[in-house]
């Protein structure tokens, strides 16, 4: 029996439950020591699964082994296992950077970042439309807790707002769940997906308006337009690690766009064919247009990054919603490349916002910044590569989603997309030179000190990227076998309905 | 030594006899779930507790629980009549009774048997523990109701808890 | 249906009266002290529709629902009256 | 069932059912907060211990059998309820103005009146 | 009875919206909580809830649908008011924060007049 | 190889920017070594190169994109790459002089020969996007090369300025190559160029062609975009020498020599390129007369010559492709050196501008002559390679066929640019170098360091050179180049400095004489130290600029206000959008097909009266909030009764307990929170927010009853008949709850767990001002907390119970865990928390991590069996004199849940019940 894929939510779970066992007795080296073990576990839990996906295709694991429609199964396809992924390469350099000093600040870090992976991890490897809603709440509140553990004043501010609008999305999500379930009569979401293809049509409106609620939700947590305005404070003012780890939270509802609206509401559902899409596209776009704006109007860096944080879901809303394999695949290689480097400019920020003392990172006042060579340097990577300039990873994924736009689209999309990358050129460019450029070394404040781990998460951070850019081909090869796979519905029934459980009997 | 193991026995054998009457069925099994939980819950509560009850003669218990029945039913029906009656009919006071038991578990039986009678609510425990605030309904003589709880509920409370 | 089903249902519609009187004190105030008496006494008065139900049904599985209202209902009452006597609940 | 059992449930049901009735009708007739709690501690109580026996008396005789392990039900309100109406009444009187002054000692004479929807203490007001 | 489910969840899905967009951290709180409850019979209301057919199985029952109702909806709103209280408990606490370190109780932790004389620099 | 010419920069940037410690001098040898090497390598190509053959190397890079790291070496990129080379080692060995002490020279040859190495690969690719990311490079490295000197302003807007404008540039560039990709199916520059015709037929082509000409334009700064090269001048000399006049604006010009042959010759190609490269050429050169920075009047005439280039290549013929290819390399000897000598008389002057300058040959001869002669080959003198490719320049302004009016406007535009050019090149002699001054120098200028004058000779000497014999010395390279260009097209053509009298000798001969006039004209009507020169495109460009930065801080401002309610009414608004969106059509269709609702008992009206009243009642006095708390505890009793009516038990059970915890919580955090809400005067937004809430509570309503009256089709009926054979279960919802989907309980608890982590972290230190205190000690409730006494034990017996019993009748690990909690809670209340703390000292905290881990326990046990996680074994235990004991291993679950649940609820209340006492002991600290 193959228990890997159960394994990246129970390894952060039990992890974190441990960690929180330490606290109390133990200093927090000790503490630090073992968050690095359950990391370096979970690294090689996503690697391996990693692995075996693209070895099997897809992993059904049958929890209780129960029949998969009776009870809860986790589905590995490709693209799970790269979410994994890429969310454990992600929290690698977060757990670097807050080892370097704000763990010792946040109560409960550890415990609770450990349990933000569980929740992630969940999310992706989840086949079951309830059991998804319950590992978004365990993500949820986990960032609730990173977010608001050793905060004050505007943070806590910050913080209502996130929490309250997430705790609204929820209810809308158990809104469309109930519907769902009423009219279908099962959770399981492949299950789900031929419910639908054969519903008679007088369920259509109440499915349809289900299915609705849910992209709202959706949407919500990814940020889309205009549902986007408790992204940049939020992210503006989370711990840097904290912050950084976040960037992987709006992909999570995308991940479920992906998943939901593919599978459920792909080409086989009737007269519910494709209903996302076509909000979607253009909502996309105007996420993008605005987030540039909000790009260039950042008064201070972090709001800028936060504001790229979703420049780059309204680009992934524009690829997904073309819906074409290639389209997909660029917007995959497209995610992980924005998670990393948005991830990194995050860290960044929070390095200048220190070195400049009171002025933190603000990019008004004129201010000095000491020992600027080497964030600067990797300022100017960073920038290069979410602006999507070449050759970083930016720019092979908005290559290939430029390439992926069907000839109708071509003007407009294109126009859109390169737009976006002009303004976050303007954008960074000012902000790089207001940072990096205003004054020479002579400074008026003691310089802190770089932290060597600090430093190293981001290098780490850019190192991703600039891997990816060397072995693109691989990656897109992946990537591009997850989309193809992603669009073939009745493989995903087939294979489910094939899944038998190891001792109980198949359901009749 | 027996107080570190048994806190107190009148509490495992109330929880003894829940624990068989909630499962309703003597089966060997319940019993000794009803042992280990006799044993274990009260160690548990004790954790709690600063000081658990300490029963005097429990004779008079009984009798003042059949008494405390007879009382309830009868003076319900009282409190019917003034409730449904006139509301102007009613005659409305606070009382203060002196209090002769000191054990604070009787005083909280005392408290509790005048609210469960009808006619008569205990609102507040001076803080000197001494007198008890009590509300009447309707009476005429308040003298002769302090009388009647003395006598009647008093007296065999302090029996009980010395 | 035996006279005792007419006799439960009549009960039940008794106690779902003085479940509306209660109802009434509840939104009518005007004290704090009249409205927790209300609601306290709407839990009471529920564990009498749980029996009764239960009785109707001829099943023992409100039991613990009735009995969860019987041992824990005043917690309610406990936290509010605590907290307008002294703001604090916990002291 | 036979019908002493029948006539002794719905005597029980009906003395239950006025009993909880009356209660809600104490609190909603009566005039102050102090005239209400009588209904509802006591009436209601005995209203729904009636009820409860019934039940029990009902189960075992009707056949699903003996249940008595109700009565815990009627333990747990007679324990419970002298606690909130001992407590309720500590609220309405911490709002009273004229609280019943304390027999060894005189009424305080700087009392003020306080806002009984909301209560706040007398020296913020 | 369907009519009336229906109506109560309409009522409190609508009462918890209008609450849900008050400007006191307080009142949302209530609103959350009304259309929690809201959701809560929603989903419920997805099991068709029949009267008196607890699904705790007993003997010499067929089980089947006709005679328990769904027990499936019953799990999930568990599941979602234990969730929904975790979440009560957070939002609560960050507005006893928001109040304690920004002294006021505006959602947006500063009083409308303040952000107009001049927000964020 | 040509990868390793390619590395060469590119390693060597490397290796400068960690040799950290490294002195001046290695630096400049690090830097110095890629050209050295470089050249060498292309000398040992240029064999097969002249011979007309194209090297190539190709490594598979992205072929789902059609993205090969491929290199190809023709006759064009070799020219080209010798340009960057050689130019590049002159600039390095002046640069090494030129930069002052304060300037790190580690940074500036980092950037430099990360330029350089952008420049190579650009000139050497092979496949067209490959190109287009070169491209970009050279954006990027020459934004850090402008703002060198990033203390100054003009330096970072420059910078800022000329990389927004190639940025864009670059990025269209892109487009048009995706374009050109689409059309051709393949990015190979071979293919590419083979394909012109498919491509100039293609419907796609304007748009492709626009694009790729949008790139060209930016970067070889071509009007009207030409104005970010002068504000680019604000880098430093060595710089500006070498990318704005030798090598980063021609890449543009390159690009559209090097794509001649797949987009030239079509109308649209003729008449845009000719037009914009007549419009550059003009107004650069007018400019260039009204400049007093040397360096801008170097920069203005190179805008002028690289219109001239671009006109060129706009003719499309095969001469006039020549002639811009000459013009090419003639431009960047003598530009090169021009700024090499701006660079030394600014170094020893300290000034650049031409009003303080004068009379410097006098002071610095051989600088002086070095420069002289090299504004003579831009004035295109004859003896000299301007005069050469400008003479080509006229023959083919001359010979445009079939387009007449063309022809007269090019011809003109030509003999005016010929004119201005000897005007400014005339003024940049006669200021510098003639005439009165130098004026109010702070240093007396003397001639700079030999090795600082070295390159300008070198240039200025090639200049002569190749005036004078073009056939002996650049012929062959002009010839390799042209073949790489045009390939088999390439024309025959031999370069002579005489060619008779003609027509283009006499336009040269008039360009010089009016050119003269012109300066000395000009010089008597106006003063040129008046002239007030400004840049209309910089205003425009900034204005623009800043208009955007102020429109997107407004909006962004605006929009994302930070207002919760904001956010909120726009997610209701857009729910009701998309799940009203399909209720629109047929909602009363279908709600007429429903059948007939089951009937209710008034009894039922009774608990929905309840729930109704007491949620309208919460609204109405929800500014009051004790009250509002009390109201709605009967929403949640009605909702739980609901639930009982309804054949829920477990839920109304769970209802009931969570109910009141929640109150408890609401209380604790009340004290701390303003009594009353604020009354809002806004009745607009009320009405609004009513009517809202009134449709969407509606619109809800309706989809919920017409959920619930269409037939249900659900998976349950087999839950109900596995649960207690295979889970060993009687109460379904429990069994899912541990078995069926024991995996959300996980989560569930996970949530829970980690809430009262959050609530704690949110207290642990947090200093909180009850909103008001009630004076005098603590209440003492004697008698209340007497008469618990005997409730405790016999709750948490229940507690028990209900944990057992929770799989077969309602109950289990989560009503359970709050049944224990709950008295706790009322002991808290009615003894204090110093009391209850003092003595039940659980570690709550390390109960909820216990709970997982046992949680975790339950699931993993069986993989034991080797089934998977959370499967439930079943175990009946034979103990004697007890019996048979069952045992379900989903008990070790609920053990965790019930632990979980226990711990949690009392970290929470205990949590926000003690703030007080945790700050009184922080202060008494
Ligand atoms: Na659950
Ligand atoms: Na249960």
């Amino acid at each position: 029996m193959n228990h890997l894929p159960v394994l990246p939510v129970l390894v952060p779970l039990v992890t974190g439950a441990l960690l929180l066992l330490l606290e109390r007795r133990h200093r927090i080296s000790v503490q630090r020591i073992w968050a690095w073990l359950g990391m370096l576990a979970m690294l090689a839990v996503s690697v391996t699964l990693l692995v075996q996906v693209q070895r099997e295709d897809m992993l059904v694991y049958l929890l209780g082994d129960w029949p998969a429609k009776l009870g809860i199964t986790l589905m590995v396809d490709r693209l799970s296992a790269l979410m994994v992924l890429t969310t454990t390469l992600l929290a690698l350099p977060c757990l670097m950077y807050a080892c370097a000093g704000w763990d010792k600040r946040a109560l409960h870090f550890h415990a609770l970042f450990q349990m933000q992976l569980a929740g992630l991890n969940g999310a992706f490897l989840t086949g079951d439309l309830f059991n998804l809603f319950v590992f978004f709440e365990v993500m949820l509140i986990a960032s609730y807790g990173l977010l608001l553990s050793g905060a004050r004043g505007a943070r806590i501010k910050a913080g209502m707002h996130y929490v309250v609008f997430n705790i609204a999305a929820s209810v809308v999500f158990l809104m469309a769940l109930g519907l769902l379930y009423g009219m279908l009569g099962t959770l399981n979401m492949t299950e789900m997906a031929a419910r639908i293809a054969a519903a008679p049509p007088e369920r259509t409106m109440l499915i349809h308006a289900g299915a609705g609620l849910l992209l709202l939700v959706f949407c919500a947590k990814a940020a889309l337009l205009p549902l986007y305005l408790w992204l940049p404070e939020a992210y503006a003012r989370a711990p840097a690690a904290v912050a950084a780890l976040f960037t992987v939270m709006t992909k999570v509802g995308l991940y479920a766009i992906l998943r939901v609206y593919t599978l459920m509401f792909g080409e086989a559902a009737g007269p519910l064919a494709n209903l996302a899409w076509d909000w979607l596209l253009p909502a996309g776009a105007a996420t993008i247009v605005l987030a540039a704006l909000g790009v260039i109007g950042a008064p201070r860096l972090r709001i800028g990054v936060a504001y790229l944080v979703l420049l780059s879901a309204g680009t992934l809303f524009v690829a997904f919603s073309l819906a074409n394999p290639g389209a997909i695949s660029a917007g995959l290689y497209y995610l992980a490349h924005s998670v990393f480097v948005s991830a990194s400019l995050f860290l960044l920020a929070d390095i200048i916002q220190r070195h400049r003392g009171s002025n933190g990172d603000y990019l008004m006042p004129i201010a000095s910044m000491p020992n600027k060579t080497l964030p600067a340097a990797l300022f100017l990577i960073a920038a290069v590569s979410i602006a999507g300039l070449p050759p970083l990873s930016g720019f092979i994924g908005k290559l290939q989603l430029l390439n992926s736009v069907p000839e109708a689209q071509l003007a407009w999309i294109w126009a859109v997309i390169l737009g976006s990358s002009l303004m976050t050129i303007i954008g960074l460019s000012r902000s790089g030179t207001r940072l990096f450029w205003r004054i020479d070394s002579e400074t008026d404040h003691e310089a802190p000190p770089v932290r060597r781990a600090e430093i190293g998460a981001v290098v780490l951070l850019l190192a991703y990227g600039i891997a990816m850019t060397v072995a693109a081909g691989p990656v897109l090869r992946y990537t591009n076998a997850a989309a193809t796979q992603l669009l073939d519905v009745d493989t995903y029934i087939q294979t489910l309905r094939q899944t038998d459980p190891q001792i109980r009997e198949p359901s009749p | 030594m027996k107080r570190r193991m048994l806190p107190s026995i009148p509490q495992s054998l109330t929880v003894f006899a829940f624990w068989l009457l909630m499962a309703q069925d003597v089966s060997p099994g319940n019993v000794v779930m009803a042992l280990l939980l006799a044993w274990l819950m009260p160690l548990l509560a004790a954790r709690l507790e600063r000081e658990f009850a300490r029963l005097g003669r429990l004779r008079g218990g009984f009798r003042l629980i059949g008494r405390l029945l007879v009382d309830i039913v009868i003076a319900n029906i009282t409190v019917a009549r003034q409730v449904l009656g006139p509301e102007s009919r009613l005659r409305s006071q606070f009382v203060w009774i002196p209090l002769d038991l000191t054990n604070i578990h009787g005083i909280s039986a005392l408290t509790s048997v005048i609210t469960l009678t009808p006619g008569t609510v205990s609102a507040e425990l001076s803080e000197d523990r001494k007198y008890l605030l009590v509300h009447c309904l309707s009476t005429d003589d308040p003298q002769a109701l302090v009388a009647e709880v003395k006598a009647r509920y008093e007296a065999p409370l302090r029996e009980i808890f010395p | 249906m035996t006279i005792i089903d007419i006799a439960i249902i009549v009960g039940m519609h008794v106690v779902g009266l003085a479940m509306l009187l209660s109802l009434w004190r509840l939104l009518r105030g005007p004290t704090a002290p009249d409205r927790i008496l209300a609601l306290d006494t709407l839990y009471i008065s529920a564990i009498a529709q749980l029996i009764m139900f239960g009785m109707l049904l001829d099943t023992e599985v409100y039991f613990e629902a009735a009995l969860i209202i019987a041992m824990l209902g005043f917690v309610g009452t406990v936290v509010l009256s605590k907290y307008v006597v002294r703001r604090d609940i916990v002291e | 069932m036979s019908t002493v059992f029948e006539i002794v449930v719905i005597f029980l049901l009906a003395v239950g059912c006025f009993f909880t009735l009356l209660g809600g009708v104490a609190m909603v007739k009566l005039s102050d907060f102090f005239r209400r709690v009588h209904g509802p501690a006591k009436a209601s109580t005995l209203g729904v211990g009636c009820v409860l026996f019934a039940s029990i008396i009902y189960h075992w005789v009707n056949g699903s059998g003996v249940h008595p392990r109700e009565i815990l039900i009627t333990v747990f309100l007679f324990l419970t309820a002298p606690i909130s109406a001992h407590l309720m009444s500590r609220a309405a009187l911490s709002l009273m103005d004229d609280r019943p002054p304390h027999p060894d000692r005189t009424p305080d004479a700087d009392e003020k009146v306080v806002d009984r929807e909301d209560p706040a203490p007398p020296e913020r007001q | 009875m369907e009519f009336a489910i229906a109506t109560a969840i309409g009522v409190l899905a609508a009462s918890g919206i209008y609450l849900l967009l008050r400007a006191r951290t307080f009142d949302v709180i209530l609103g959350l909580t009304l259309l929690s409850y809201a959701t809560n019979l929603l989903i419920f209301a997805a099991g068709r809830p029949v009267v008196g057919k607890p699904p705790v199985l007993r003997d010499g029952v067929a089980q089947t649908l006709a005679n328990y109702s769904d027990p499936l909806p019953q799990a999930l709103v568990l599941t979602a008011i234990v969730i929904a209280f975790a979440m009560t408990a957070v939002t609560v606490v960050v507005a006893m924060r928001e109040h304690a370190d920004l002294h006021t109780d505006h959602v947006d932790g500063e009083e409308p007049d303040d952000a107009a004389r001049g927000g964020d620099r | 190889m040509l990868e390793l010419l390619l590395a060469l920069p590119f390693v060597l940037a490397l290796v400068v920017a960690l040799s950290a410690n490294a002195s001046r001098r290695t630096h400049a040898w690090l830097a110095g070594l890629v050209p050295l090497l470089g050249l060498t390598l292309l000398g040992l190509l240029a064999g097969d190169v002249f011979d007309g053959s194209i090297l190539k190397t190709q490594y598979a890079w992205i072929p789902e994109a059609g993205l090969d790291f491929s290199l190809r070496v023709d006759g064009l990129a070799w020219t080209f790459a010798l340009l960057v080379l050689g130019i590049g080692g002159l600039v390095v060995l002046y640069g090494h002089y030129y930069l002052s002490a304060k300037d790190s020279p580690r940074r500036f040859f980092t950037y430099l020969l990360l330029f350089m190495g952008a420049m190579l690969g650009m000139v050497i690719a092979g496949n067209l996007l490959l190109l287009a990311v070169f491209w970009e490079l050279t954006s990027i490295s020459s934004f850090l090369l402008i703002g060198f000197w990033s203390h100054r302003q003009d330096a970072r807007q420059g910078a800022r300025m000329a990389l927004t404008i190639t940025g864009m540039g670059g990025l269209a560039l892109l487009g048009g190559v995706l374009l050109i990709g689409r059309i051709v199916g393949s990015y190979d520059l071979d293919t590419v160029l083979a394909s012109g015709e498919l491509i100039r037929a293609s419907h796609l082509y304007p748009w492709a062609l626009g694009l790729v000409l949008l790139g060209i334009f930016t970067k070889s700064a071509q009007f009207p975009f030409h104005f970010w090269l002068p504000h680019a001048m604000a880098a430093p000399t060595p710089v500006s020498a070498y990318l704005h006049s030798a090598t980063m604006v021609k890449a543009g010009v390159f690009l559209l020599a090097r794509l001649h042959p797949a987009l030239a010759g079509s109308e649209l190609f003729f008449y845009v390129v000719t037009s914009v490269g007549a419009a550059t050429l003009l107004v650069g050169a007018w400019f260039a007369i009204f400049q007093h920075d040397l360096k801008g009047l170097l920069a203005y005439s190179t805008i002028s010559h690289l219109g001239l280039i671009t006109l060129l290549f706009g003719l499309s013929t095969e001469m006039a492709v020549v002639a811009g290819l000459f013009h090419i390399l003639n431009h960047a000897m003598f530009k090169a050196s021009l700024f090499m000598a701006a660079g030394i008389i600014d170094h020893e002057c300290g000034t650049r501008d031409m009003r303080r300058l004068g009379n410097l040959r006098r002071l610095m001869p051989a600088t002086s002559l070095l420069a002289i002669v090299a504004s003579l080959a831009m004035a295109g003198i004859p003896l000299l390679n301007g005069f050469l490719s400008k003479e080509m320049f006229f023959a083919e302004a001359l010979e445009i066929g079939g387009h007449g009016t063309m022809r007269t406007i090019v011809s003109i535009a030509a003999l005016l640019a010929g004119v201005f050019g000897i005007a400014y090149s005339l003024r940049f002699v006669h200021d510098t170098f003639f005439g009165k001054g130098p004026r109010a120098l702070d240093v007396v200028p003397h001639e700079p360091p030999r090795w600082m004058r070295i390159p300008v000779g070198v240039l200025a000497i090639l200049c002569v050179v190749v005036g004078i014999v073009p056939a002996l010395t650049i012929g062959p390279l002009l010839h390799t180049m042209v073949r790489g260009t045009l390939g088999a097209a390439a024309p025959e053509f031999s370069l002579s400095v005489w060619h008779g009298i003609n027509l283009p000798l006499l336009m040269s001969i008039a360009s010089v004489v009016l050119g003269v006039a012109l300066y000395f004209g000009l010089r008597r009507l106006l003063d040129f130290h008046a002239v007030v020169t400004r840049s209309i495109g910089r205003n425009v460009f900034q204005l623009n600029v800043e208009a955007l930065f102020a429109l997107a801080r407004r909006f962004t401002a605006r929009v994302a206000n930070g207002s919760l309610q904001r956010s909120l009414f726009l997610m209701i608004a857009i729910a009701l959008l998309l799940a009203g969106t399909p209720m629109l059509g047929g909602t009363f269709e279908l709600l007429a097909t429903l059948g007939r609702p089951q009937p209710l008992p008034v009894v039922g009206w009774v608990l929905w009266a309840v729930l109704v009243a007491a949620t309208i009642g919460t609204v109405v006095v929800h500014g009051k909030r004790l009250t509002a708390l009390i109201v709605i505890g009967a929403v949640g009793l009605a909702v739980s009764l609901i639930f009982v009516h309804l054949s829920a038990p477990d839920l109304a059970l769970t209802q009931l307990l969570v109910e009141m915890v929640t109150i408890a919580l609401m209380m604790m955090a009340l004290n701390y929170l303003p009594k009353q809400s604020k009354v809002s005067r806004r009745p607009l937004r009320k009405a609004r927010d009513i009517a809202i809430a009134g449709v969407a509570g509606g619109g809800l309503a309706v989809l919920a009853y017409a959920m619930m009256m269409s037939p249900a089709d659900t998976i349950s009926s087999e839950l109900l008949v596995r649960s207690l054979p295979e889970a060993y279960g009687r109460n379904v919802v429990n069994v899912i709850l541990v078995d069926f989907r024991g995996f959300d309980t996980f989560g569930e608890i996970a949530v829970f767990g980690i809430a009262a982590l959050v609530v704690h972290a949110l207290l642990r230190w947090a200093r909180l001002k009850p909103d008001e205190v009630i004076p005098g000690p603590p209440a003492q409730l004697p008698i209340a907390a007497d008469l618990t006494q005997l409730l405790f034990p016999l709750a948490l017996t229940v507690s028990i119970y209900l944990f057992l019993r929770g799989h077969n009748a309602p109950g289990g690990g989560f009503i359970a865990g709050l049944v224990f909690a709950v008295p706790v809670l009322v002991k808290y209340v009615l003894q204090g928390a110093r009391a209850v703390e003092a003595t039940f000292g659980f570690d709550y905290l390390r109960g909820i991590a216990i709970g997982l881990l046992l949680a975790v326990l339950g699931g993993v046990g069986s993989w034991w069996f080797g089934v998977p996680f959370m499967t439930s074994g079943h175990l009946d235990l034979d103990v004697p004199l007890i019996g048979l004991l069952p045992l379900a291993s989903a008990l070790v679950f609920d053990t965790g849940v019930y632990v979980v649940v226990f711990a949690g609820t009392l970290l929470m209340l205990s949590t926000m019940g003690t703030v007080k006492h945790r700050q009184a002991a922080e202060e008494a600290r």
